[in-house]
């Protein structure tokens, strides 16, 4: 029941979520902007083109894009978005969520190598570089959770109820703002990316799509709507109480993770993109950050 | 039962060389031999590990000696991937080696004594037998590697590992004798309590360190490796690095659970060299542009692995945390099976790429994934299964470590040792992240893209019997990866004789099974999702790769191998001071200019080899010694008599 | 022990002084054919009654070592012509001065070993270890081969004064007295060699094989 | 029946001596050998003593050193065959007949109970040796012959004046200046310390400077360098055992003098230093045959080191004679056919051996990992017992040297060696010339076969002739 009320949360929600971040940036700037359902229409408009594929590539050129939709789906599966406990709930979770997103990256970098364009190989240097370091600040986080839930499975990590909020806000504060900053990585949004544009040579994420087309490129759309769903999901769970009633709670939860897209609009109208050079100090600043909240809750 | 079973798999794969020795015709009979061997020896190993002990002994003529093996759950559960990879070898060299090529004799000959007698290894009871077998690996490994001397770079890899292989010898000959001095005996007997707090003790912790660390490759003693499974022929890299380099893992074991509680300052010693290894292997892999190097490089990131978890499962134990030590012993030998399974996995088509495009330099293959699409599918197998992820072996595994990183945290008091094993997890996180980059690069630059080389270009797929010598190691990966529950039993039962004294460790399959769920879940999932884009895309039109309209790329504007790995390079430069040749273009309009680059192996090109240049350049000064003028002989012959007599007078 | 002994041992470590400070070869093997006639007539004066095999032995002895052998060397002097200077390393005084030192240390040693109540007063042990003491410095300060071979004698000359003690097992000497001949013969043999090879004895030639 | 062990090399000398033509006097060298080894193995097999006289008689001391002299003997002859039939052009009279007579005496050793025939025969192995040294008649080897035979000759002259010097212990202890090895033994007891420990430095220096223990070896590099291969087999393997056993003999007396103490002071002292100084020597050895006389160094080393150990430290030293004597024929005689084929024993000029004549060049590899201990090879079981001996006597410090200095020895020889055999053999056309003939090489593999029976099955009469030897040393 649980199982399927989430799935069916994230698998129609989660393209609105670009829209109300594209609907922020428009009304911060002073513009209309396109309407909130665009991204729906984008995809419906994608899956009926058909497709180009490159000569050069193989079947694991469309690999990349069915991981990119697949891993977050899965991925869902494991967090409590609507009731205390997650349909695929079970001790260390919290790892397989983490190497799940490392198993798309997989695919998608592999497909954009197999079209043997220099830009995509270029992304592809720059992403698995930059996850590189953005990961041990999601683990540190996670450490840190697992010191104040005493559980190492997501769904009792995720609900932080009252009194560890009095116990350890200092941690957690910390631990949201850090992974706050993973999110805008491993979405591709600014300071670290421009998701607005694919042609530019400073991409990480978005040039490693530049060969897709057609239904596969709309795969990779939705896929990254639902990557962001999920990442703003995770952030939501630390920072929600739980009420007990499912309902309840999916609604809590997509709430949250409306507001953080527009946190996400306001951060992407407020600041240009950084310098390549600057991304992994940015990157290793959100690491210490986390790392500064385990050592906290270790005091 | 097993015993038998076993000791027959070592003896066919010790003589499985002499008829290819014998005659040229007779190759195919070694190839019969080495498999029959190995699958035999695999079946005892099972046995052993699923039935209880079994022991066999024969008298030996040698001061101290006794041709006695005994097959433990510890034994078997070491001795059985080594008779797979035996047999998998075997197969894979009947082609990659044909009896036609030159030294064939020579190469499968010391294959099967290298492979027999490692599993010989796994297996001694008594400790000279081990000692013997020991240094039987370890020489018919060199001589593997040395198969084409002809090539200086073989000459000096042989050398470098010869010397530090001898080096472990020696300090095996210490702690053997040690061991005897304990016990009285050569037998692996456990050790009166208390022993780890002796100074004996320490020396004997101190010794297995170096010699087990320089056996497995374990960083700072990593140095013979690379170049040494980059030397070898393939098949004889799978063997050494799949399991020739777990002898080190084994006798550490095998020592740790000849004492009750070792202190904890060797199990952090072991943690700390374990974290440091995997992730600077790791680091130094990335760096490579010579594939098999990179694979090398990528065994000393394993190890690492491994060694931490026997660090995580000594201290809790000297601690007193079961729960824990169970953890880190089941994870750190859990993985000592996955990294034999892709590891040889890996090198088996790593070599079949090698053999079809005739250079080791990743930046020269690229486009072989069309040419020879099962050898990709193999090596991306085992690009997954190394880097971690689900669904195969490889994180189940990592799996466990990370759990028992976490219970660290979870269940600890403040203080105590769990704030060590926290690095864990970070740790593994940053080596689980490189090693994806390394992989994607490796696999995308060698099997993707556009071929580099004419000799790329016209690449072919190898023939059958050497595809066929990597599906048993594709089944394990998948298997172990897919229902790792059913392992569960054998784990705790090998894990049980690491640690006897530990409570026996029932927990593992009920902690393994929700993974074998979710395992089977995203399988499923993902192949119905891949398949099922493949299907909707099968009628797609193919044009050009796009490239930002670029109407005309060239094989040259790919990305190479080398700029793929810049940007982690530059962020461990601190470690890996990378070599930088060529000038840089600098006018508007620049010169043609070639650019090169290249990592040295720090320990090695950095630190030993000055060092050893310097105190050969001062033994230099004894040779005045020996002057040529027998006036100065005579008198030290005087001297020493008036010295002596001096002395007998006191 | 009557007194005559030691005197005769006195001679010889002065006999030691001579051939180590003269400058010519010649002379020096004459020193040490000296020694061995002395070496030669020493048992009577040690021995009270004569018995055959004193006598043979004493015969033996004087005659191998008085005569044979400095014969042999003067032979093998004559047949490489060569100029008769010693040529030391090191020079005539150190050598003595050193030499000197050499017999006072194997006074002090020989006192540490208890003699027969018989030989109380001999100087058999010194003189045998001074003698063998200045061998070694003849073998090693001087350049040509041939004097190095005397210094050879000297030193087989102070293993014989001690063997004198155990005159009983006469047979043992005999068997000594046949090495030594054989052996001073093959070394000649080698000289002429060496001269016909290096057309020189100067040892200088002779270190082309080192380090 | 001893007695022919003696006679019958001395007949044979005489034969080869006065047979007119050089081709068939090979063979009888070869004969007699065998002769010779089929005696030893009769005397062995029914324990004789030897004469009935107390001067020449077998006890297991001497029979060990007899068979091991008599079967590295016997290989060396039936190469020499092959070797002479090379060297046709040069006479071979002299070298046989000296062969011959070194056999004799090397038996006259093994048997005499007597410490003045035990020098005599010493002083006779020294100079038919040096005869053999000369054997190439060249300036180079003149000089190695003559240093060899001076420094040879100072070193047993300061032995015969050891031996004087327990004559003259034994009658003021004994009564009688009796050099009887019983008789010595016997009344240890009463022999007083001063002259028994004096005795001893002289006669360590004289026999020590025979078997070449640092740093009285100066005369080996250069003898082991510029003699034939086989000759250098035979020194090393033979005489040095020879000399040893001289040595062991004295130790025993000093021992049962109640001097064990200073005696095996003394002994360790020297095993260690040897080691260091072949160590010191091979790191960087550019001369493959030098190389072998510093690992030469090092055995003889390890030997005294083993007796200096002492316990269980004699027989680890007594089974490491055999090994190193097997094993060094290996090296020496493969080393010869290296040095003839590529007309150098220079780095220079010599490199991939294993390429222009396998056989020989990769039975000098296995004698490179046999002496340097690795199983299935004899030298692997001796070294170790070695070292078990050092830790069951907590000599610790002394273990841990002796591994370093065996890891440094490792890497030295193993530098020279493997540059020697591997890579490409340079580009001369003569050098192809020389064949491997069956003489050439099936004696060394045989001595290779008995290396790997010591390191896999040692025969179990062995083993007990070890041990007898071993108690007979106060050993276990």
């Amino acid at each position: 029941m649980t199982a399927v009320l989430q799935l069916l949360l994230v698998v129609l929600t989660a393209p609105l979520l670009l829209g109300v971040i594209t609907r922020t940036k428009a009304i911060v700037a002073g513009r209309s902007g396109p309407p909130l359902l665009q991204a729906y229409y984008d995809l419906g408009k994608l899956l009926r083109k058909d497709t180009v594929l490159s000569s050069t590539t193989t079947w694991v050129f469309l690999a990349g894009p069915a991981m990119a939709v697949v891993v977050p789906l899965l991925a869902s599966l494991l967090l409590p978005l609507a009731g205390p406990r997650a349909p695929l709930a079970f001790t260390g979770d919290l790892i397989l969520f983490v190497y799940l997103f490392a198993l798309s990256r997989f695919f998608t970098t592999v497909a954009a190598l197999d079209t043997g364009s220099a830009f995509e190989g270029m992304g592809v240097a720059r992403e698995v570089t930059f996850a590189a370091l953005a990961e041990p600040a999601l683990f540190f986080g996670l450490l840190a959770l697992a010191r104040i839930s005493g559980s190492l499975s997501l769904s009792q990590l995720l609900t932080v109820d009252g009194n560890s909020w009095h116990r350890a806000s200092a941690a957690l504060v910390l631990i949201i703002a850090s992974w706050f900053i993973v999110l805008l990585a491993e979405n591709s949004r600014v300071p670290f990316d421009d998701p607005n544009t694919h042609l530019e040579l400073t991409m990480i994420h978005e040039v490693m799509v530049l060969d897709h087309s057609g239904p596969a490129f709309g795969l990779i759309l939705y896929g990254s709507a639902l990557k962001l769903f999920v990442f703003s999901a995770l952030i939501a769970d630390v920072a929600l109480p739980r009420t007990g009633n499912p309902l309840a709670d999916a609604a809590a939860t997509l709430g949250a993770v409306l507001g953080i897209c527009v946190v996400i609009g306001l951060v992407e109208s407020s600041m240009a993109r950084l310098r390549l050079v600057r991304v992994p100090q940015l990157l290793v600043a959100a690491s210490l950050v986390a790392g500064f909240a385990v050592v906290l809750v270790l005091r | 039962m097993s015993a038998i079973l076993v000791i027959t798999g070592v003896v066919l794969c010790m003589a499985s060389g002499l008829p290819s020795l014998a005659t040229r015709r007779a190759s195919a009979a070694t190839t019969v031999l080495i498999v029959a061997g190995g699958a035999i020896g695999l079946i005892g190993a099972v046995l052993g590990l699923i039935g209880g002990t079994a022991g066999l002994s024969l008298p030996w003529h040698i001061p101290g000696g006794a041709l006695a093996i005994r097959v433990d759950a510890l034994s078997a559960f070491f001795a059985a991937p080594v008779f797979l990879l035996a047999g998998a070898g075997g197969l894979y060299a009947d082609r990659y080696w044909p009896a036609a090529r030159m030294r064939a004799g020579y190469v499968r000959a010391f294959f099967g004594l290298m492979t027999g007698a490692l599993a010989l290894v796994m297996c001694a009871a008594n400790t000279i037998l081990f000692l013997a077998a020991w240094e039987i690996v370890a020489v018919s490994s060199f001589f593997l590697i040395a198969t084409e001397h002809e090539l200086a770079e073989s000459r000096s890899a042989a050398w470098i590992y010869v010397t530090a292989s001898h080096v472990a010898t020696l300090a095996l000959f210490a702690i053997v004798v040690l061991l005897h001095g304990f016990t009285h005996s050569w037998a692996f007997v456990p050790l009166a309590p208390g022993s780890g707090a002796l100074p004996a003790g320490h020396a004997l912790l101190c010794l297995a360190f170096i010699a087990f660390g320089i056996k497995a490759g374990l960083m700072p003693f990593h140095i013979w490796l690379p170049g040494a499974h980059a030397a070898a022929p393939s098949h004889v890299s799978a063997v050494m690095s799949g399991v020739g380099i777990k002898m080190g893992v084994y006798g550490l074991v095998r020592l740790l659970s000849l004492f009750d509680a070792v202190p904890s300052a060797f199990g952090t010693t072991l943690l700390l060299a374990g974290i440091a290894s995997s992730i600077l292997g790791v680091a130094f892999a990335i760096a490579q542009h010579d594939l098999k190097r990179l694979l090398a490089y990528h065994s000393i990131e394993n190890i690492g692995i491994i060694v931490t978890g026997l660090g995580i499962g000594a201290l809790a134990q000297t601690h007193g945390q079961p729960l824990l030590a169970v953890l880190g012993y089941a994870g750190a030998l859990l993985h000592v099976w996955n990294h034999g399974l892709f590891k040889a996995l890996l090198f088996l088509s790593a070599g079949a790429a090698i053999h079809s495009a005739h250079t080791r330099e990743i930046d020269r293959m690229g486009g072989l994934g069309r040419r020879m699409p099962w050898t990709a599918a193999a090596f991306l197998i085992g690009a997954v299964a190394i880097t971690g992820l689900p669904p195969l072996n490889g994180f189940v595994s990592e799996w466990l470590l990370y759990v028992a990183g976490f219970t660290s945290i979870t269940c600890s008091p403040h203080g105590g040792p769990s704030l060590l094993l926290i690095l864990v997890v970070p740790a593994l996180a940053l080596t689980g992240a490189l090693a994806l980059a390394c992989f994607v690069k490796a696999f995308g630059t060698v099997f993707l893209g556009v071929p580099r080389s004419t000799a790329a270009a016209d690449a072919r797929e190898v023939p059958a019997t050497m595809r066929a010598a990597m599906a048993p190691l594709i089944l394990g990966c998948a298997a172990i990866g897919l229902v790792p529950a059913l392992f569960g039993p054998l784990l705790g039962r090998a894990v049980h004789a690491a640690a006897p004294r530990l409570p026996m460790a029932a927990t593992l399959t009920a902690l393994l099974q929700p993974i074998q769920t979710s395992a089977l879940i995203i399988a499923g999932i993902a192949i119905a999702a891949v398949l099922s884009l493949l299907a909707l895309t099968r009628r797609a039109a193919t044009a050009l790769t796009w490239d930002c309209g670029y109407a005309a790329p060239t094989a040259r504007m790919q990305y190479t191998a080398s700029s793929t790995a810049r940007g982690v390079v530059g962020l461990f430069g601190w470690a890996m001071r990378p070599v930088i040749h060529g000038p840089r273009p600098f006018t508007i309009f620049p010169f043609a200019a070639a650019f090169e680059s290249h990592v040295p192996d720090t320990v090695l090109d950095r630190a030993l080899l000055p060092v050893l240049r310097g105190a050969r350049w001062v033994l230099g000064f004894a040779r005045y010694f020996q002057h040529g003028r027998m006036q100065l002989y005579l008198l030290y012959l005087g001297v020493t008599l008036v010295a002596l007599l001096a002395w007998s007078a006191r | 022990m009557p007194p005559i002994a030691d005197s005769i041992l006195i001679l010889l470590l002065l006999t030691n002084f001579f051939i180590l400070g003269t400058a010519n070869i010649r002379s020096a093997i004459r020193g040490v054919a000296l020694q061995g006639l002395l070496l030669g007539v020493l048992p009577f004066f040690v021995e009270s009654q004569a018995t055959v095999r004193l006598v043979l032995l004493v015969i033996a002895t004087a005659a191998i070592k008085g005569a044979v052998i400095p014969g042999l060397l003067t032979k093998a002097l004559r047949d490489v012509h060569i100029r008769h200077e010693v040529e030391p390393y090191l020079g005539f005084v150190p050598t003595l001065f050193l030499c000197a030192a050499g017999t006072a240390l194997a006074l002090l040693f020989a006192d540490h070993l208890p003699l027969a109540a018989a030989d109380r007063t001999g100087l058999f042990v010194p003189a045998s270890l001074a003698t063998l003491f200045s061998g070694f410095l003849g073998l090693t300060t001087r350049r040509k081969a041939i004097s190095q071979v005397t210094g050879y004698l000297v030193l087989e000359n102070g293993v014989y004064v001690f063997g004198l003690l155990l005159y009983q097992s006469m047979i043992v000497e005999v068997g000594v007295l046949l090495d030594l001949l054989v052996g001073i013969f093959v070394m000649g043999i080698v000289l002429n060699h060496i001269q016909r090879e290096f057309s020189s004895l100067d040892t200088e030639r002779l270190s082309r094989l080192r380090e | 029946m001893a007695v022919y062990l003696i006679i019958v090399p001395l007949i044979g000398a005489l034969a080869a001596f006065l047979l007119p033509s050089d081709r068939p006097r090979p063979w009888i060298v070869a004969i007699v050998a065998m002769l010779h080894l089929a005696l030893a193995a009769v005397v062995i097999a029914n324990g004789e003593v030897g004469l009935a006289s107390e001067w020449l008689r077998f006890d297991a001391l001497g029979r060990l050193v007899l068979l091991v002299v008599s079967t590295l003997f016997c290989i060396c002859a039936l190469y020499c065959i092959g070797y002479l039939r090379l060297r046709a052009e040069r006479p071979n009279r002299i070298f046989c007949t000296a062969l011959l007579f070194f056999l004799a005496m090397t038996s006259l050793v093994a048997l005499a109970q007597h410490l003045t025939i035990l020098w005599v025969a010493m002083e006779a192995t020294t100079l038919a040796t040096a005869v053999l040294l000369y054997f190439n008649q060249n300036q180079r080897s003149l000089e190695a012959t003559w240093k060899y035979l001076m420094i040879g000759s100072v070193g047993i002259a300061l032995a015969l004046l050891g031996t004087l010097f327990l004559a003259y212990g034994a009658r003021l202890g004994i009564g009688e200046p009796t050099l009887l090895f019983r008789d010595l033994v016997k009344g240890a007891a009463h022999l007083p310390a001063p002259w028994v420990r004096t005795a001893f430095v002289f006669l360590l220096v004289g026999y020590g400077t025979k078997m070449g223990l640092a740093p009285l070896h100066t005369w080996k590099p250069d003898a082991y360098g510029e003699a034939p291969g086989v000759v250098g087999a035979l020194l090393a393997g033979g005489m040095t055992t020879c000399a040893f056993l001289a040595l062991l003999r004295v130790y025993r007396i000093a021992d049962a003098a109640g001097q064990g103490v200073f005696a095996r002071q003394l002994l360790v002292v020297f095993g260690l230093l040897s080691m260091a100084t072949a160590a010191a020597f091979m790191v960087g050895q550019r001369d493959f045959k030098r190389l072998l006389a510093y690992s030469s160094v090092e055995h003889m080393g390890i030997l005294v080191l083993g007796i200096g150990i002492g316990g269980a430290g004699i027989f680890a030293a007594l089974l490491h004679t055999v090994n190193n004597a097997l094993t060094k024929g290996v090296l020496f005689l493969a080393a010869g056919n290296i040095h003839r084929a590529f007309k150098s024993k220079r780095l220079e000029d010599v490199t991939g051996a294993l390429r222009r004549l396998p056989i020989s060049a990769g039975l000098f590899l296995a004698g490179f990992f046999a002496i340097t201990g690795s199983p299935p090879f004899g030298p692997f079981v001796s070294e170790l017992s070695v070292l078990t001996a050092a830790m069951d006597a907590h000599r610790y410090v002394v273990g841990a040297l002796y591994l370093i200095l065996l890891a440094v020895i490792f890497i030295g020889m193993g530098s020279t060696v493997l540059a020697v055999v591997q890579g490409e053999p340079p580009e001369d056309a003569e050098g192809r010339s020389f064949r491997e003939s069956a003489f050439k090489t099936v004696p060394i593999i045989v001595s290779l076969a008995l290396v790997v029976m010591m390191g896999v099955w040692i025969p179990g009469w062995i083993l007990t002739l070890l041990h007898a030897a071993a108690r007979l040393l106060g050993g276990s």
